[in-house]
């Protein structure tokens, strides 16, 4: 409710940021959008010494195509991503699950960069963007670097970023024709992380049978999870019932989660299966065109 | 139906907007955190991480040196002014700061006072607290075990049970079940759950040292009974205590307690003689203060082939938590637990009760329903529903084969309540129409073929509402009663004081409406005061649905004694004998020349300009209404819902609630309430759980956990009622915040479980989730 | 909040060195990330203290350490952990059976089983956290214990007379955490079974 | 207690300079301000949003923001709703469609609200629901504050025709 004591710096560039971060060492921590961290530091659960606030830094918040890829900058807010035409279009598995993320208020100042970089398997994004194959791009000392996202989320709330390192932007490679995703979560309300959810990413070969498979796992492991077997299984099958059932039972058994309130382990390796399923047959129907 | 006022005086029937929305739609309202004086300081509370622990010491040196902080106050040190404990509203007594040990995860400890809050939760920190953990009580059915750890040493008693209270006709409910040809049997735990007003609670306590008064602002529903209690707890003079409940952000029972944090911002205000503000943060007011239910009830009903219902036996295990803060006023130790019997016709019921100590927050308060009634009307409308299930007919036919006849009323229930009035069938018939029974079966069966899964729940719930009367409710003594003054200015214009209070019911508008009737004195005329006990008249506050039976019949007779003299007034004005005039609301007039009449406005001029030779000057008059009996407000309620086999989630597509209130006030918040109240049940049935792990560490002790629905999960709801006025109250209405809470979540429940009777499902605790109700169509493999 | 941890992992060591490891706990403590052991109070008594870091979160226990039961023969030691936040908002003990056997090959096979149990705020926030985080650290409890034994000289075992200086952890959990699950990204823990 | 920065706000159209803790949340900065405790908080974990201000005209929760963060923006909270003693369309549309209850949640709704309509004139019940998920109301139902959104969005739009 009342954070500790911290003192604040706002750099106006990310190389400033990243001296920062080198200086003041494991007792700074980045703040973006600040939706998870300030209500940690309310908790007191989180003390960091020194906050270097971002959310300033001009040329991070763009949603630009380029160069084969969808370049989302690390500030963009969630609610940007949520009405942007170019996602809506043409990534419709991220404006899914921009609007499922907290809710409409938080989402107006939590950031993308922010939703990865936390490390949380509970954040919606990761399984996304490991559906997507998407890139990292970190920014430190040593200037840019991409880390491909299957090689990000590290452990629990552990990424891939060096402490002197900064998400600044998401590269999604621009899908080929006969492509399209979906996002399903289960939340027990508004606002809730995932009980469990499902990313999919689709593409399919002309004859109408899966040419690449993307799957995404949300709060089912210690975390965000790809779910790898599912998504061989799938290259150059016809997506009928069987195939389908089979993949989904493939991820489910990918899915590594512990009970607690959101319900036991069982029922969430459940909704993963279900969720592929309906995500799935979705994203068919989105990259055949019929929605 | 009485006779409807016109527009302009807007007496009762009217849908008046609300006077209060003025202030709070322009952020303008005065809640208890809007409070600020001069010098005033900010109080924290240092709480337990512990459920059951000794305390061993506590050592505040480093946070005295803090900074900013200016006491910090201690269990040792209340126990010094014999205010470490206070008494409970239920002959037990409570802990205000832990003197020698902890009882629950969030207890209170110590009190740290700083000149702001972010420095108070600073010092709070550097608090050294020892403690010895415990073995720790978390399960009501383990507490009477002989093994069990003994919690409450302070009662020099070697067990933990608290009581154990029964009512009825054991020997003759026993027999009719064995010799009965269908018994239906439900085993259904209501869980511990907790109001979560939007506000949370809190205070500012401003003691005067030179003048040695006391002024206590407190999100309080009952201010007089809470000062009367600072006065017999504080040793303060009454006279010395004002306290004043401002704008309230919603109380359904959560605001009835006094809590440690209160006691503990009154003496850091007098050891300071500043004026000190405590306001609890979200999860303190979900772990420690009042929570509802946690009762762990089976119930079995005896009847015949045809279904006739004959007996009804009731045992209940009732976990209290800590201490036992039920704030409950009756003489039962259950509250009102024995309407059980609920809307039918029983011979025989027998019920029983056993409280019990648990290493949990203490409470028990009625969640927006009058003490365990909601509890009641869950059980009995699950067991019917079980019963029905058993017979293989359909629940609606049930209930109506059973209900108590209108012809019937007043009722004795064979649990010894009388029923005031009702008409069930009326209520049920509505609803059934409203809703399209006849077809929802059809569909329902169609789905089934084709392996969807819909539910038709119903409940048909009896209230008991409007606490009094005063032979069976008191607080520390007083009887239940309630009270409004009316002073009638000059100009005609008045002004209304109650002993009420409230929390949103909107008051300030339906209190100007009762007189309005009476006087025919406009309700935008009428100005309405409640909350400052220095200038309310005495009464015990709003909760269980009490305002409108108690305080709105001490509105109407205090009106009526009013009318009675401007009737002398009228008489000497038109120079005729009291016996010649006759009333419409607004004036009297002279039988066969109503053009010779006196409005009430040139009345109330004469009060104090132009009187009968010997009458006292003025118009005003003050009623105390300690009511004859309680009421019993009703009605029927009809939830449809679809699952999804793939998830287990519940969509409420649709519910109808048919109430009867008797005579309504104002029907556009009468309705208000339905939503508000329906929302709460709809929570309650699928989300809302505050429980414990082993270790009695709180879970859903925050609103990350503590599901309260938001307009995304709430549905549309759709409203009806019927009209039946209780006969014994002055204005035939029955008050109804509480109802839509009390009868919705078994409409909710019956719902899922009647979409799941063809599997053989009969019951499924609340809250009913989604992952409930998967694993039972995993288990019945229904789903993969 | 009580958490079951079972962990067996395998030592190139003969069982004999790899018991006297186990059943010294100023030499086990130096495989609990973050963990340090500041005082001997008696030959099987230790005060100390952990600092566990979860993303940005840090908590701080300080308390004790004790050997309940030290069975030579079976190569079986039960310790207690218990600590305090220092902050006041709860507590975290451990009950560990650890216990060592040889291996047809020479070398040994080392089986904790483990019970992490949390009270207070970190227990309201959550179960999923108290598993997640348990189980990491006991991949990196059996990654240190064998890097340890390693470099470790043959010990003289603990002199209960002399008061020992702090033994200190390597570095704390959070980096540490990070390190460890990096080499064993994607492989399950071996056993962590709920309870 | 590390040393203070100086802001600059405008609040409701009045520019401030303020010295604050780094660790000031934005709520608690508005409500020590005279007169300006319409800004309710009503929990501790960013749930409820009974405490929504539009900073830049957006809707966010201002318990998870910090005083030092809003630096330099223009921030609106309930009391800047009212325009030369004129209540807002949806002020008066909560009052006519009775709206709000114990009023707690009122002030966080209306911000909420008034940013939907400025970005959806005419949004669909679903569309209303949806919007307001992020601010929690304990009396209501939703259901009145669904209708007087509506009831506001026909208001304003006539008022735009005119």
């Amino acid at each position: 409710m009342y954070p500790p004591s911290f003192e604040y710096i706002r750099p106006g560039t990310i190389s400033e940021a990243v001296a920062l971060l080198g200086q003041y060492g494991d007792d700074a921590k980045i703040l973006s959008g600040g939706q998870s961290l300030i209500p940690m530091m309310k908790l007191r659960i989180a003390r960091p010494a020194w906050l270097i606030d971002i959310g300033r830094i001009p040329g991070l918040a763009h949603i630009k195509e380029e160069g084969g890829y969808l370049k989302i900058g690390g500030l963009v807010r969630e609610a940007d991503l949520e009405t942007s035409d170019l996602i809506r279009s043409k990534f419709p598995i991220i404006h899914d699950t921009a609007r499922v993320i907290a809710d409409p208020l938080v989402r107006n100042l939590a950031t993308v960069g922010g939703n990865l970089a936390h490390g949380d398997p509970a954040n919606d994004h990761p399984a996304t963007m490991l559906a997507l194959e998407a890139k990292a791009v970190a920014t430190g000392p040593r200037g840019e670097r991409e880390i491909p996202i299957t090689d990000f989320f590290v452990s629990f709330f552990t990424t891939a970023l060096a402490h002197d390192e900064i998400l600044t932007e998401i590269r999604i490679p621009i899908p080929p024709p006969r492509s399209a995703g979906a996002y399903f979560k289960l939340e027990r309300k508004v606002g809730d992380f995932a009980t469990a959810a499902v990313a999919i990413q689709l593409t399919l070969n002309e004859d109408g049978t899966c040419k690449r498979a993307g799957i995404g796992l949300t709060n089912v492991g210690p975390t965000p999870l790809k779910a790898r077997q599912a998504e061989d299984f799938l290259r150059g099958k016809k997506l009928d019932a069987p195939t389908i059932d089979q993949a989904a039972q493939l991820a489910a058994d990918a899915a590594d989660p512990s009970s607690d309130l959101r319900g036991p382990a069982e029922y969430k390796k459940g909704l993963v299966k279900e969720f592929v399923r309906r995500g799935l047959r979705r994203a068919m129907e989105r990259a055949e065109g019929r929605k | 139906m009485m006779h409807q006022t016109s527009p302009e005086i807007g007496g009762m029937g009217h849908s008046i907007k609300r006077k209060e929305d003025a202030r709070l739609i322009q952020g303008k309202g005065h809640y208890v955190d809007d409070v600020h004086l001069p010098r005033m300081v900010h109080g924290h509370m240092i709480r337990s991480p512990y459920a059951h622990a000794r305390l061993k010491s506590i050592n505040i040196e480093a946070a005295m040196k803090l900074p900013g902080v200016l006491a910090v106050i201690t269990g040792a040190d209340l126990a010094k002014a014999n205010l470490a404990w206070m008494p409970t509203l239920f002959h037990d007594k409570q802990m205000v700061l832990a003197t020698d040990k902890v009882l629950f995860q969030a207890q209170e400890v110590a009190f740290v006072v700083a000149e702001d809050r972010y420095t108070a939760a600073d010092a709070a920190e550097l608090v050294a607290v020892e403690y010895e953990e415990l073995p720790v009580l978390v399960d009501p059915h383990k507490a009477l075990d002989p093994g069990a750890p003994i919690l409450r040493e302070d009662r020099g008693e070697k067990t933990n049970h608290i009581f154990h209270w029964e009512v009825g006709d054991e020997q003759a409910t026993q027999k009719t079940l064995q010799d009965a040809p269908v018994r239906a049997k439900v085993d259904a735990v209501f869980q511990r759950c907790h109001p979560a007003p939007l506000e949370t609670c809190g205070c500012v306590a401003d003691y005067d040292p030179i003048m040695k008064h006391l002024t206590v602002w407190l999100t309080s529903q009952a201010p007089h009974a809470h000062r009367t209690l600072f006065a017999i707890v504080g040793g303060i003079p009454e006279q010395n205590i004002r306290v004043i409940s401002p704008d309230i952000g919603g109380g359904f029972g959560n605001k009835v307690p006094i809590y440690p944090g209160y006691v503990c911002a009154v003496v850091a205000s007098l050891t300071l003689g500043r004026p000190v503000k405590w306001i609890e943060t979200r999860s303190e007011n979900l772990q420690s203060t009042g929570f509802a239910r946690d009762y762990h009830m089976t119930a079995e009903i005896a009847a015949d082939k045809d279904g006739t219902v004959k007996a009804l036996s009731v045992k209940t295990l009732a976990d209290h938590g800590a201490f036992n803060a039920a704030a409950q006023p009756s003489k039962f130790p259950a509250g009102l637990f024995s309407i059980c019997t609920g809307s039918y016709d029983f011979a025989n019921s027998f019920c029983e009760v056993d409280g019990v100590y648990t290493n949990k927050a203490p409470g028990g308060i009625a969640y927006r329903c009058s003490f365990r009634v909601t509890e009641a009307a869950y059980l009995i409308e699950r067991a019917m529903d079980v019963l029905a299930m058993e017979l293989k007919t359909d629940p609606a036919e049930l209930r109506l084969k059973n209900f108590i006849p209108p012809d019937k009323f007043p009722y004795k229930s064979p649990l010894g309540w009388s029923y005031d009035s009702g008409d069930y069938p009326a209520a049920m018939n509505k609803a059934l129409e409203m809703v399209g029974y006849r077809e929802l079966r059809k569909e329902q069966e169609e789905k089934r073929k084709k392996g969807e899964l819909m539910g038709v729940g119903i409940s048909s719930f009896t209230e008991i509402v409007g606490a009094g009367p005063g032979h069976t409710f008191d607080i520390v003594g007083i009887k239940m009663f309630d009270s409004c003054e009316i002073r009638i200015h000059p100009t005609g214009k008045a002004i209304a004081r109650l002993g009420t209070k409230s929390q949103g019911q909107g008051h300030e508008t339906t209190f100007p409406q009762i007189i309005a009737q009476e006087l025919g004195i406009p309700a935008s005329d009428i100005t309405l005061e409640e909350g400052d006990t220095d200038t309310a008249p005495y009464g015990l506050g709003t909760y269980a649905s009490r305002s409108t039976p108690v305080a709105g019949g001490a509105t109407a007779i205090a009106a009526r004694k009013i009318r009675d003299k401007a009737k002398k007034i009228a008489a000497h004005l038109l120079e005729v004998s009291e016996a010649d005039l006759e009333w419409e609301p607004g004036k009297f007039y002279v039988k066969g020349a109503p053009s010779k009449a006196k409005t009430i406005q040139e009345i109330a001029f004469a009060a104090y300009t132009n009187l009968p030779p010997g009458m006292e000057a003025g118009l005003e008059a003050v009623d105390y209404y300690d009511p004859p009996n309680l009421t019993f407000p009703f009605g029927t309620y009809i939830c449809v819902v679809d699952i999804d086999k793939g998830t287990g989630e519940i969509r409420v597509r649709r519910f109808v609630a048919v109430d009867d209130c008797g005579n309504i006030i104002n029907p556009m918040i009468v309705e208000g309430q339905i939503h508000g109240g329906l929302t709460e049940g709809l929570g309650i049935a699928f989300m809302q759980l505050i429980s414990y792990d082993e270790n009695g560490n709180v879970q859903g002790g925050n609103f990350m956990d503590y599901l309260v629905p938001t307009a995304v999960e709430t549905p549309h709801w759709e409203t009806g009622k019927t009209c039946t006025p209780s006969p014994h109250h002055p204005i035939g209405a029955k008050g109804v915040g509480e109802s839509p809470n009390v009868g919705s979540p078994a409409a909710f429940v019956n719902a899922v479980v009647d979409a799941l009777s063809h599997l053989g499902v009969r019951h499924i605790d609340m809250p009913v989730t989604p992952w409930k109700v998967w694993q039972i169509l995993k288990e019945k493999g229904i789903t993969s | 909040m009580a958490v079951r941890i079972d962990n067996k992992f395998q030592v190139k060591e003969p069982v004999d060195r790899v018991w006297e490891f186990l059943s010294d706990p100023r030499k086990v403590v130096t495989c609990v990330p973050g963990a340090q052991l500041t005082e001997a109070v008696d030959e099987r008594t230790f005060n100390g203290s952990i600092t566990v870091k979860v993303g940005p979160s840090v908590t701080d226990y300080k308390g004790q350490v004790h050997i309940e039961r030290l069975d030579t023969q079976a190569h079986e030691i039960e310790m207690v952990g218990k600590g305090q936040d220092v902050r006041g908002k709860g507590s975290a003990s451990m009950k560990m059976t650890g216990s060592v056997r040889a291996l047809p090959d020479g070398d040994s096979e080392v089986s904790t089983v483990s019970e992490v149990t949390v009270v207070g705020l970190l227990a309201q926030l959550g179960s999923r956290m108290i598993q997640d985080v348990s189980a990491v650290m006991f991949k990196e409890f059996a990654k240190r214990f064998q890097e340890q034994l390693q470099q470790d000289p043959a010990t003289p075992a603990p002199d209960p007379s002399a008061k020992p200086e702090p033994v200190k952890a390597i570095g704390v959990l959070g980096s540490a955490l990070g390190e460890a699950v990096r080499r064993t990204l994607h492989r399950k823990p071996e056993s962590p079974d709920e309870s | 207690m590390a040393k203070t920065q100086r802001i600059r706000v405008t609040l409701n159209g009045a520019k401030h300079e303020l010295d604050v803790e780094p660790r000031l949340l934005l709520v608690h900065m508005i409500r020590e301000m005279p007169g300006m405790t319409g800004t309710h908080v009503g929990c501790d974990t960013t749930s409820c949003g009974a405490c929504t201000v539009l900073l830049d005209g957006r809707p966010i929760k201002s318990c998870t923001l910090f005083a030092v963060q809003a630096d330099g923006s223009e921030i609106l909270t309930v009391e800047g709703l009212i325009r030369d003693g004129k209540l807002h369309p949806l002020q008066q549309a909560f009052h006519e469609e009775h709206g709000l209850q114990c009023g707690f949640c009122t002030p966080g709704m209306l911000m909420s609200t008034c940013a939907l309509l400025q970005k959806n004139p005419n949004p669909t019940e679903e569309e209303i629901r949806w919007g307001i998920s992020g601010n929690l109301c304990r009396c209501t139902g939703y259901q009145n504050i669904v209708k007087a959104v509506q009831n506001a969005a026909g208001k304003m739009q006539k008022e735009v025709a005119a």
